[in-house]
């Protein structure tokens, strides 16, 4: 078991002529991704990492029936790339491009909703079922098969909890990162309900960071709704207020959106809330002995 | 990016929304032309820095049209002190020179993204003029929220015009500034719109006396009229310098320089540098691509810092492999004379292949596999420096 | 039971203080439906029909704990109120209003999609549920409790349909207009969906009309999703093609939406089509002999 | 409402899509002055009359600019018959000169309100200026759908593209004429823009050669504007008339006049003539509330149409009361003396008694309780008569 993605989702990848697709295509392939075709206006018919290029992802959906669409295209076009995944109805889009315009995400929002569509990012590192496959810039090699259950908002620090988790044995079901941004497709409680309804996962780590709510969201939801061992790091403790720390998203307002106030509504859910990044793993551990 | 009030003053009145008349100016010798320009006997000066609590400050001066120069030279070339900007305060180099305004009532109005509801929405309370975070904790009931989901309607301007005890006969006027507003919003990528106060004048019209815009970063290359008003004069000049290599640097006042890559984890080292009893100097993301320029660029921007008595460098190799990383970071800090000592962990990818090419070297540096202990030598380190 | 309505639903009516509103209003007060209040901007505290009036939808649902709202606000500002309502998340509107700009429509179909709300109509007599309650202009005299769940896209011509259902003794479980506009808030597909779930009704009434594909949609549904027995009239076997019979959505054009299409495509699901609206009644009774 | 060809054009060109350079006449008088506005030697002269087919009918022209003056002549005045058209045609009151554009490729590029998608929806076809609809029927494949959901996207514009077979130089042309159809359609509320032919020019620039728009009914009220474009003579004279009064009319080729209250009944009746044998004359709905005076119109206007021989009323009184709208048909057609018979089906509250107050009445009325026995009466005094 694994949740969104295994070794037979068939994913298209957008953009996928680009030099940082291309690279992480190919990895994605080594890996073992079920990567069928790329889309690229105007390069139709062209063939690519031994795939089939097409001008439109209604076409690439018609000829390879993928269900699976990873977007490296850059910023400023991202937003049709999104729309037109959505209209094809791609049922996951994971999308890595970073510094796409929050009123072109808002766009999006709205046509996510009611949609057939789960778009995961922007701005993340993508989604891995080790062992499987992945969709994203991670790098394969440090995941593990195994039980653990991560979602980060976070790409090299989700990567300190995979690696943690993988030395210790644990291993993981899936990693996702949601990504940095203000307005991510999926969220924390999205990924939470997944997880807990994901017969493989046994433990769960969220890796939050200043900024937003989505803590506090994913704190109410774990309270009511989840039953599995949750272990939370919150990066930010020392990041000083109304100054955005690299990610869109991280950013202390108003007095709202403080790692303290997280922590704090974590821990009242029952969450083990470590202090440091290097305890994840451990944390982790404990929670199955 | 933060607009200037006069920058922000002049979009709302492209869009319609009414400002009072002003000029805005960048020396004294201009005065003259410009209260001619200006019918009120008394006038208000404003010093332009992007901060708030100018008025206290000293930065907002009524006076007549006589005392306009001398206040106004006073102003400019002098450096503003806020309660919000640092003890450095921030350069006067404009001053915007405005018609009074007989204040009947004053309110507050903003519109600004909203993460939360995925949604631009209204915010707004009878309180105007004042420090509105206080007014939202102190009167949370005075605050009105409305969510605009797509665009705004009646109710919306019904609702918004009882609970700020508007007389009916005002409603088409709001109805006016709260739409133009929202079309202000879509079309410049506004993240936050703030009217405060928002006047009701004595001859009962609607005016925004002051006004705050802040344009989403993501849009500035869109925005390229808005994004060409930014004032590096009153940006930290080392994050401004940052910014144009890609680096993401927010200075703080610690002692320990800090170069990771990924603002996740970038934040999780200045944690974990506090966690071990010491201070963090900076945040400081180099990106997906740790390229030997960038390290370069990143140590150098560290080491202006006066304060930085030693570096952490946290590089986790994910796609990138960590031995390329270690050489360049040898071959930036043989560019950049730091005479500073260097921690660096690096994880993943080849991290043993660079641990072992950094210890190889004859420069200042403690190569760590392990986060915590990388920060407790670093912590070490300051200390003893 | 009953679908949607029953004489414990807590109604608001928006636009209430207004003429046909307060004709309408009285009488399904009258005939047992539980109103609770009503939204005039600019009234709040009034008093009308022994109900409170308020200022806003908001206000009106947080003061009464109305979960449904009966619409008679002009067309000029009809949008501003369903949207309100939809923003209250009220659970079911019912538009009467007439004459809606198309493109108001589309706003308010982008804004349903996802949301809480349904929406009956607009232009439309609204929904009864014989002997408990009524939102809409019909008259309820005519009605009885029964077993026949009765949706038209039109009002005069679902009376007839009552009324002979009534004569016959078969009585009614719920009757909805879902309204002649082009873009209805609610399609013959929930409608069906709803009564062939509801235990109360026995056989299914369609009364449909020329123009668009709602009753090709339903006989889609019909055919893999409806085990009960449905009756079927199309309305319009001698309107000329590209004129509109007074409903905006009752216009067939370029050969689409013609009754003859319809009612073949309804038969092939298995509906018995009858040939003259006096027919309905008694085609109902023999399904259930 | 439909929009003239020549007004439909003007409101393309306000939005600054292109179109043909070219003035509209309403009289031989103004020829020459128009033709000084007009560049080339060829001119083409197109009678203006809502309805499709107009070249195959001879209402569009193309001559020199001696004989321009010659050929609108002909054409005020005169009334156009086309394929579309009933036999008695549409006044031609006005006609468009237009500078002859050099032809290399014609498409076909609509919008319009998708009921199905409830969405705008972009139809479109390499094969275009042609009927469309033959097209769509004999060769599925040539159409190009392209759903909007909400915003036109520079995909949609790649995909229009590759499908009509344009160069790519021309999609930037291509990408501003479709975002600007869509804000024609937004902000006109515009039911179908067609454009047909869209053209390819000689020297590569995509033009509007035809362009048809409709605007909702519904909308009228706030398209002031295009509402007083609307040419009353294009249209059934009596079917203007019962628009007044609020009545929905439309007249129909039968004999038995049909006076009732709800569209769908009002069909139901309709078809209830034709399956008892019978044709109806008129499609009419009074609407909800039947006042005398509406009822007064409606007799009126049925009894304009000398083809109708009976007149067959179906009330089904539902909030109002049947002895009411007995009495109000009876004081109308005291007031409109029609001679002819009207057979009424009263259905619903104090049916009984409104069936009483007709029989009593010494007017030509025959009173039926039964929907179809009715019709059947109606149908049967036809034939008599």
């Amino acid at each position: 078991m694994s949740i969104l993605l295994d070794s037979k989702t068939a994913v298209i990848c957008q953009g996928m002529t680009g030099k940082q697709a291309t690279l992480h295509c190919k990895q994605a392939i080594d890996y073992g991704t079920n990567i069928v075709g790329g889309v690229t206006p105007g390069k139709g018919g062209m063939e690519h990492l031994g795939c089939t290029v097409y001008d439109s992802m209604i076409e690439a959906k018609e000829q390879t029936g993928a269900t699976a669409s990873l977007i490296f295209v850059p910023a400023a076009f991202c937003l049709s790339s999104l729309m037109e995944a959505i209209d094809a109805e791609m049922e996951l889009v994971v999308c890595i491009t970073e510094g796409i315009p929050c009123y072109d995400m808002l766009k999006v929002w709205k046509r996510l909703k009611g949609s057939k569509t789960r778009l995961i990012g922007p701005n993340c590192p993508g989604i891995i079922t080790p062992g499987q496959a992945k969709m994203g810039i991670m790098p394969g090699d440090i995941h593990q098969p195994g039980c653990v259950g991560i979602v980060s908002r976070s790409g090299t620090l989700t990567y300190e909890a995979v690696l943690q988790t993988t030395q210790l044995r644990l291993g993981q079901s899936s990693c996702i990162g949601i990504g940095g941004d203000m307005m991510p497709g999926t969220s924390f409680v999205d990924v939470l309900q997944l997880f807990e309804h994901d017969e493989q996962t046994k433990v769960i780590v969220l890796v939050g960071e200043i900024g937003g709510d989505a803590e506090e969201q994913a704190a109410a939801y774990i309270k009511s709704n989840v039953t599995k061992p949750v272990v939370a790091y919150i990066a930010g403790v020392t990041a000083p207020p109304g100054r955005r720390m690299g990610h869109a998203g991280a950013i202390v307002s108003g007095g709202q959106g403080t790692a303290e106030g997280k922590c704090q509504a974590l821990k009242k859910a029952g969450v083990i809330v470590v202090d440091s990044a290097d305890q994840i793993g451990a944390a982790a551990q404990s929670c199955l002995d | 990016m933060d607009l200037h009030e006069y920058c922000s003053k002049e979009l709302l009145m492209q869009h319609g929304i009414p400002v009072p008349h002003g000029v805005v100016v960048s020396s004294t010798q201009s005065v003259t032309a410009a209260l001619k320009q200006l019918g009120t006997q008394d006038i208000v000066v404003k010093a332009q820095v992007l901060s708030g609590g100018r008025g206290k400050a000293g930065g907002v001066k009524l006076v007549s049209k006589a005392e306009v120069e001398p206040a106004v030279q006073a102003m400019l070339g002098s450096r503003l002190v806020t309660k919000q900007t640092t003890d450095a305060g921030l350069p006067v180099e404009r001053v915007l020179l405005e018609e009074k305004t007989e204040i009947k009532q004053e309110f507050y109005l903003a519109m600004l993204l909203d993460r939360e509801h995925k949604s631009i929405t209204v915010l707004a309370s009878k309180e105007g003029g004042v420090d509105i975070e206080a007014v939202a904790a102190s009167n949370p009931e005075a605050m009105v929220q409305i969510v605009i989901h797509d665009a705004v309607y009646s109710y919306h301007i019904q609702t918004l015009g009882r609970k700020l005890g508007l007389d009916k006969s005002l409603y088409p006027a709001l109805s006016d500034i709260v739409m133009k507003m929202y079309g202000v919003c879509m079309s410049s990528d506004v993240m936050m719109l703030e009217i405060n106060p928002l006047v009701l004048t004595q001859s009962d019209q609607l005016i925004c006396l002051d006004a705050k815009i802040n344009i989403d970063q993501n849009a500035l290359t869109r925005q390229t009229k808005l994004s060409a008003m930014r004032d590096f004069s009153q940006e930290d000049k080392d994050e401004v310098e940052a910014d144009k290599y890609g680096l993401s640097y927010v200075s703080l006042d610690g002692n320990i320089g800090c170069m990771v890559n990924g603002a996740g984890l970038a934040m999780a080292t200045m944690d974990m540098i506090k966690f071990c009893g010491g201070n963090p100097a900076n945040f400081l993301d180099v990106g997906g691509d740790a390229t030997e320029e960038r390290v370069m660029h990143a140590f150098r921007i560290i080491g202006q810092d006066p304060n930085v008595k030693v570096i952490l460098v946290n590089i986790f190799g994910g796609i990138v492999r960590c031995d390329l990383i270690a050489q360049g970071i040898l071959s930036a800090l043989k560019q950049v004379s730091l005479n500073k000592p260097v921690v660096v962990r690096l994880e993943g990818h080849n991290a043993d292949l660079g641990r072992k090419l950094l210890l190889r070297s004859d420069l200042p540096l403690y190569a760590n596999d392990s986060f915590k202990e990388a920060a407790v030598q670093a912590v070490q380190l300051s200390k003893e420096a």
